[in-house]
């Protein structure tokens, strides 16, 4: 089985759902990351994702089976979008069944947070004014020394 | 010196104006070979946090480099 | 609006998501308690939910209100099923939407934990052995002194 | 002696045999009526952690009951 997806198309959160539905899971958490109309105080209006496919959908794979792993969860599926969003649109969706709650909670968090944390996927936001930034490197730019840092997990 | 692959995503693509270039390089590891890159591309420098991976593995700054290898270089990601 | 509701309905989750699409929100977290096929060793075949409905509409709506009020989350939903229920049936489903994650992952918690606590729902299983049980009573009457416990905040 | 209405849910109704009853009691709080019913209904005392309301509020053991009042006891909830 596929755990974790790259695609260009539109993602079906319901159909996504249903992959995971187990009769001996009593527990389904699913997150998913909707275009948001603002960040930092400028309107957006639509976004792009960059994505170097061949490695993120190895990590992302990677980290689906540390989360099972970790968390002893049943199964465990992401899927993250590449190309053009607009509002409103589904940009990841991550599932996690279970016998049990509280590890589908905390295998979700998990698995959200390393995506965006370990993931080779930028995002490039596009503004109400006309500018476009890829987020993330404004800030690094201008608060952190420039470079990566050897030894450092280099992660923000 | 090796013959080494770089490849630029997102806003270092931008940033140098190329995907990727082939270079001969006396730099042993990740870390130096970006330093060296970074002379020549001076918009490098503006971003720190990247992650960097060899062959398509998930590496850090500090592994050794070997002829051909394919090092690629990724701004700050963000997913989701 | 109304933010908790109980239903003798099959519970349609990818329905109950769209009703809390927000453009403002980047971040949507939810649970489905789903019917599983086992319980302390136990097949389970079907189950059956009483619920003392005034009350539980009421509760469930300030349980809502606590966590918009305590997580600062932009909007948040439940649904409980009554009546008998089949393997894989959505049992309850609660939704939260946020700007950002962290958040909507600690209210979607907050309200299901809440729910099974304070909630009057009743839980009867009815196994393959012929036998059926209200769920927690069994250990109640076993392992705990009988009767209320005046003073106690009296949740399992 | 007052006259209150007592409902009994799920275990409980099954254990008591009855939905409903009301009673004139002299019982002050809900924790001495349970006491009282549990005379009359043995099967009430299997079990604990129970919750209890008044009129359709969610209540504690020891709130003052009044005349008419119908004092809600729930045997251990497990919604979900």
């Amino acid at each position: 089985m596929k755990h974790f997806e790259i695609t260009r198309q539109a993602i079906d959160p319901d159909a996504f759902r249903k992959q995971l539905l187990d009769p001996s899971c009593g527990a389904y958490v699913q997150f998913d990351g909707w275009v948001r109309n603002h960040n930092e105080g400028q309107r957006v209006l639509r976004l792009e994702y960059e994505v170097y496919e061949p490695l993120a959908v190895k990590e992302g794979q990677i980290i689906i089976d540390e989360a099972i792993e970790r968390f002893g969860v049943t199964n465990a599926c992401g899927v993250h979008r590449s190309g053009l969003l607009e509002l409103s649109d589904v940009a990841v969706v991550v599932g996690v069944s279970s016998p049990h709650r509280d590890a589908a909670f905390r295998a979700c968090r998990y698995i959200i947070d390393e995506t965006k944390a370990r993931l080779p996927i930028w995002k490039k936001e596009y503004y109400e004014n006309g500018e476009t930034e890829w987020v993330n490197c404004k800030h690094c730019g201008r608060h952190q020394s420039p470079g990566p840092e050897p030894g450092s997990d280099a992660r923000t | 010196m090796k013959n080494i692959k770089v490849r630029y995503f997102a806003a270092y693509r931008e940033e140098t104006g190329i995907g990727s270039e082939t270079v001969s390089t006396g730099a042993g590891t990740p870390a130096e070979l970006f330093a060296e890159c970074s002379v020549r591309h001076a918009g490098l420098q503006s971003y720190s946090a990247a992650l960097v991976a060899i062959n398509d593995e998930m590496s850090d700054w500090n592994t050794a480099l070997c002829e051909d290898d394919e090092v690629l270089f990724f701004p700050p990601v963000a997913g989701g």
